[in-house]
């Protein structure tokens, strides 16, 4: 009998592409032959704009990239420009910066459980993970105003002070999320349903992940005992103690199980935060006129200058955000705008390995393996 | 039979659907917790970046917020003899900038969330719309 | 000794000079050497590569590779200077497969040409866009427009004709 | 000793003393078939009034228990609790524009969701409400209902083929696989009750269920067939097409499967067809292996009230464990689900018969 080869177009708008991502997949029947994966459909040119923009009006774009995690998008880039124009950032500052950023980390993992668990079908866990969210967004609307769209950060330190209350509040919601991550852990660890879903589906072994650029938790589910805060300690990770968190297996169901380990992680990294948070200043005060405007009548304590040039140079920084190696290259030409600006996104280039991984499954696995993923369209195109 | 009893002993499923049982039961502080939004209202944090508004008497009408908006949604406008800003929340990313900008502290970002509208002119909102007058203490 | 020293006494006909960028080793390398390059990189124990950045600095073109070891910890910069009119380099997708996206994307955004690259089209913006956006001399005031063709296949034009359009 | 529904009602017309003045008055005629055609239509009709309420009130079950358990209030604004918020969504599929693809077979497109309700309904005529509230005590119940609740993928296939779409296809070929796959150990497992009994009438299969052992465990089939229990729910479920075997729709894969094209009035109606099938399923669930409608016997109120009252909450409870169990768990992948059944459920299905059998022929039970 005469067969022929299914071309099935997987997206642009599909339930669970998590946006505008279009699959171009050759199939045998339910099987997959061949996948071609096409985007673009959100580029905004964000790289171009950080060439019109000032270093400082570039902020609020960076929150557009992985709008899941704003804050360490924010920090990547700050981090960048800091590191180009040689900023010290006062202690305090950095305090409160690793405190968003593990908070933004626990948000980014909640949604990725929430939204893998969907696509598997369960309905249930993406509402419970939104529910946690919830309560920490509105940590984030206390300290800096927005919900997801954070600009918190400043090159050389942090827009807004903690507000009154605020580690009393982050308290009860390490308490509360500790709580919480038992009940995820009853409802989907073990159910013999999604261990049948997960466990070797999606296999990239830990060479060919490196080969193909994956960064982050995907690439600790492949058993590399790899942490950029730990082999590059930015910011005050050297003073803190937690462990990157590995699994060896290689699949889906250890990149997933990174995560939620990555989750308690945070949460422990948050507790050390919330206790030793030292006094002082939020910005720096030290070069480039920046100085905090005392006696200011406003809650809005920080003062950046108008014009800020940082000197000729090239930097490359990298940071571990939630997704992967998240990297700023930042090329100054000695005026306020910055030449260039390379943004090398984690979901673009964990997306490279997908095809590798789902090259012989079945529709339901590209999914499962897509979720573990854990992508976003805004990262992927920019 | 050993696959069998390795995958389907079904203890997994049953660990999840008690967890899924309490939550209908609301069994240990597990509440509804979501709230019945046109009716009810959750409360803003005093610092949530909403609709700008600009102090009456503070704005100098220098035009610094106009340079330091990333987006161009400032301009300035005259507006009963004196120069005021006018922004367009159609293209505002609400990232503070102009807060931050302002040497006379003039612009507040704060409260309303609910800006949807039926045209792209509703949500030019000029002075007429966002100027307010500090109350002054006695 | 560094990274880029190592390798310039390895390849010292590849190498043009070395020096740091903020903390990283960089190492200037000849365009035709690149992959003779890479492939000695990759040896030395760089198995990641973490980005490729392609710098349009109006009289000449930059690529910018970034490595790190996951062995040793270490970072490698290399960077190729290409003349400004018909950038070419030899591409590396090869030895790092992640590079097939990453020289798309700089093709697609900066203009420089891949040669060897098993597929070399555009990857964020539609097949048949004018320009590269991220070139300095990019016309911005231009406006395109991209519809979906009756394959899916995107059609660019520059004066809206092609949009759906309802009277 | 009343048989079905048509006897109670004249029984209970005669009670009253009305009956034979009518039949009086048709027979003046030569007409006594009319009342018989009246009174069924009538029954016909209250049967169907039953089946709709109960699939508003089933999806609105469905998604407050849904809400209840992602913490959520579920619908509020129409009615108490948002009862009536089926009515309003009916109203809204009701106005919603008819879309037909361009290239869709219009005729089978229309008619395939029109398909999908009627073996739905016609599981319900053996099925019995309470005692003597069954609509046809047929001789071939069970037998029937098996054959009917089949007929389902015929729809889904017509509406996924006419639908002239890739993943409406995939959907409707997927519902075929597993349909065949499932009827087979839902007819065994249902087989080993019916040796048990020897007779596929539905109301001898919960004749045989009453009373007790000790005093207190009643006698339904689950506590004597308790495999055949479990097989016979895991394939109903999937018969039903639910989470965890939802593969026809399967939202995340195949956008909506087999109705990826319908909408307003047409989808409605699968949507009617999904709750009504998964009454009847669960309705055929609580004959077999629960005891129907038996139940304590209470005095002074008559025993058709008792047991239309015990035959609802038991339905509800199997019901309740879908629901339940959808909240809870993924979706399985459509190889390991016919992996499950072709390569599990069917062996233990005829293992369970072979058991039953052989104690039956020994004699032991």
């Amino acid at each position: 009998m005469e067969t022929d080869e299914l071309l099935l177009n997987m997206g642009p708008v599909h339930p669970a592409t998590h946006g505008v991502l279009r699959f171009k997949l050759r199939m045998d029947g339910e099987i997959i032959r061949d996948c071609e994966i096409v985007m673009g459909y959100l580029h905004r040119g964000t790289e171009k704009l950080g060439e019109m923009k000032t270093y400082l009006q570039f902020i609020p774009y960076t929150d557009r990239l992985d709008y899941l995690s704003a804050m360490p998008n924010n920090y990547a880039y700050v981090k960048a420009v800091e590191e180009l124009a040689d900023i010290e950032v006062p202690l305090r500052a950095e305090y409160i910066r690793v405190l968003t950023l593990e908070l933004n980390r626990i948000i980014n993992h909640l949604v990725f459980m929430g939204s893998l668990i969907l696509d598997l079908g369960a309905n249930t866990a993406i509402m419970w993970g939104f529910r946690e969210r919830e309560k920490a967004l509105q940590l984030y609307e206390m300290l800096c105003g927005a919900r997801m769209t954070f600009s918190y950060m400043r090159i050389g330190g942090v827009r807004e002070d903690l507000p009154e209350g605020f580690i009393p509040k982050l308290n009860d919601f390490i308490k509360d999320m500790e709580k919480r991550i038992v009940d995820y852990e009853q409802l989907i660890n073990g159910n013999e349903i999604f261990l049948l879903r997960m466990k070797n589906i999606g296999v990239i072994n830990a060479d060919e992940a490196i080969n193909y650029g994956m960064t982050g938790p995907s690439l600790r589910g492949s058993g590399v005992n790899y942490d950029i805060r730990k082999l590059e300690p930015y910011s005050i990770y050297p003073d803190i103690d937690f462990k990157a968190c590995v699994r060896k297996e290689c699949d889906s169901y250890a990149r997933y199980l990174v995560r939620m380990d990555e989750m308690k992680e945070s949460l422990h990294i948050l507790r050390q935060v919330a206790d030793t948070m030292p006094a002082g200043d939020i910005i720096t005060t030290q070069k480039y006129g920046i100085a905090p405007m005392t006696g200011a009548p406003s809650a809005v304590m920080t003062y950046f200058p108008r014009i800020f040039t940082p000197p000729v140079g090239e930097v490359y920084t990298r940071t571990e955000a939630p997704k992967g190696e998240l990297g700023f290259y930042v090329v100054s030409d000695g005026t306020t705008k910055p030449y260039r600006v390379k943004i090398r996104s984690p979901s673009f280039c964990n997306l490279v390995a997908l095809p590798k991984m789902i090259v012989g499954l079945k529709i339901p696995d590209l999914i499962a393996a897509f979720g573990t993923i854990d992508i976003v369209l805004g990262d992927v195109d920019r | 039979m050993a696959w069998i009893s390795k995958n389907w002993a079904m203890t997994g499923i049953m660990k999840g659907l008690i967890v899924t049982l309490k939550h209908i039961f609301h069994i240990g502080n597990r509440p509804l917790v979501t709230v019945q939004y046109p009716y009810e209202k959750m409360k803003l944090a005093p610092r949530f970046r909403g609709r700008h508004s600009v102090d009456q008497d503070a704005c100098i009408g220098c035009g610094i917020c106009e340079v330091s908006c990333p987006n161009g949604t400032i301009r300035i406008v005259k507006y009963n003899g004196r120069w005021f800003p006018e922004f367009n929340l159609g293209m505002c990313l609400f990232c503070g900038l102009c807060v931050d900008a302002c040497p006379m502290n003039a612009i507040k970002m704060n409260g309303g969330y609910e800006l949807a509208n039926y045209s792209r002119e509703s949500l030019v909102y000029g002075p007429e719309r966002i100027l307010f007058k500090k109350e002054v203490n006695k | 000794m560094n990274a880029a020293e190592e390798l310039k006494q390895a390849m010292p006909a590849a190498v043009v000079s070395t020096g740091m960028l903020i903390d990283k080793p960089l190492a200037i390398i000849k365009k035709e050497e690149i992959l003779k390059a890479a492939g000695k990189v990759k040896e030395m124990g760089f198995d990641n590569l973490s980005v490729i950045t392609g710098i349009d600095y109006r009289d000449r073109f930059e690529v910018i590779y970034n490595f790190f070891s996951y062995k040793k910890k270490e970072n490698l910069v290399l960077k190729v200077v290409l003349d400004h009119e018909a950038p070419s380099v030899d591409s590396v997708a090869s030895i790092w497969k992640v590079a097939d996206w990453l020289e798309r994307e700089t093709y697609d955004l900066v203009g420089i040409k891949f040669t060897g690259h098993p597929n070399l089209v555009r990857i964020l913006l539609p097949d048949g866009w004018n320009g590269h956006p991220l070139r300095k001399d990019y016309d911005m005031e231009t406006e395109q427009f991209v519809t979906m063709g009756e394959d899916g296949e995107d059609i660019v034009s520059t004066d809206g004709s092609n949009l759906l359009r309802r009277r | 000793m009343i048989a079905n529904a048509y006897e109670l009602v004249v029984y209970i017309l005669s009670a009253i003393g009305i009956y034979d003045p009518i039949n009086g008055f048709f027979q003046n005629y030569g007409m006594e078939y009319l009342l018989r055609i009246i009174i069924i239509v009538v029954e016909i009709v209250v049967l169907l009034v039953f089946v709709l309420l109960t699939v508003m009130f089933l999806s609105w079950l469905e998604r407050k228990m849904f809400a209840w358990v992602q913490s959520r209030y579920g619908p509020m604004i129409t009615g108490p609790h948002g009862l009536f918020q089926p009515i309003a969504d009916g109203i809204k599929l009701v106005g919603k524009e008819d879309i037909i693809p361009a290239g869709a077979d219009r005729w089978i497109f229309t008619l395939a969701p029109f398909i999908i309700f009627v073996p739905a309904l016609l599981v319900f005529i053996p099925l019995p409400f309470g005692d003597s509230l069954i609509i046809s005590d047929l001789r071939i119940g069970l037998l029937y209902i098996i054959a009917i609740s089949a007929l389902s993928p015929v729809s889904i296939l017509l509406a996924g083929w006419a639908s002239n779409n890739k993943y409406s296809l995939m959907g409707a070929m997927r519902a075929v696989a597993q349909d065949i796959s499932y009827t087979i150990p839902l007819a065994l497992a249902a087989i080993a009750v019916v040796l048990y009994v020897g007779s596929l009438s539905t109301v001898d299969i919960v004749r045989a269920q009453e009373g007790t052992w000790f005093d207190i465990i009643p006698r339904w089939f689950i506590f004597v067939q308790p495999l055949a229990f479990i097989l016979f729910l895991i394939a109903s479920i999937a018969e039903m097409g639910r989470i965890p075997f939802d593969f026809q729709e399967s939202e995340q894969e195949l956008v909506a499967g087999f109705y990826t094209e319908y909408s307003g009035m047409k989808f409605a109606m699968y949507f009617l067809g999904e709750y009504a099938h998964m009454f009847a399923v669960s309705g055929v669930i609580v004959t077999v292996f629960l005891g129907g409608w038996t139940g304590p016997v209470l005095p002074f109120i008559p025993v058709q009230i008792t047991s239309l009252v015990y035959f609802i909450i038991k339905t509800y409870a199997v019901i309740f464990f879908a629901m339940w169990l959808r909240d809870t768990v993924p979706r399985m992948r459509i190889d390991q689900l016919l992996n499950l059944g072709w390569k599990i459920m069917i062996p233990l299905a005829l293992l369970n018969l072979l058991v039953t059998s052989f104690l039956l022929t020994a004699g032991v039970v």
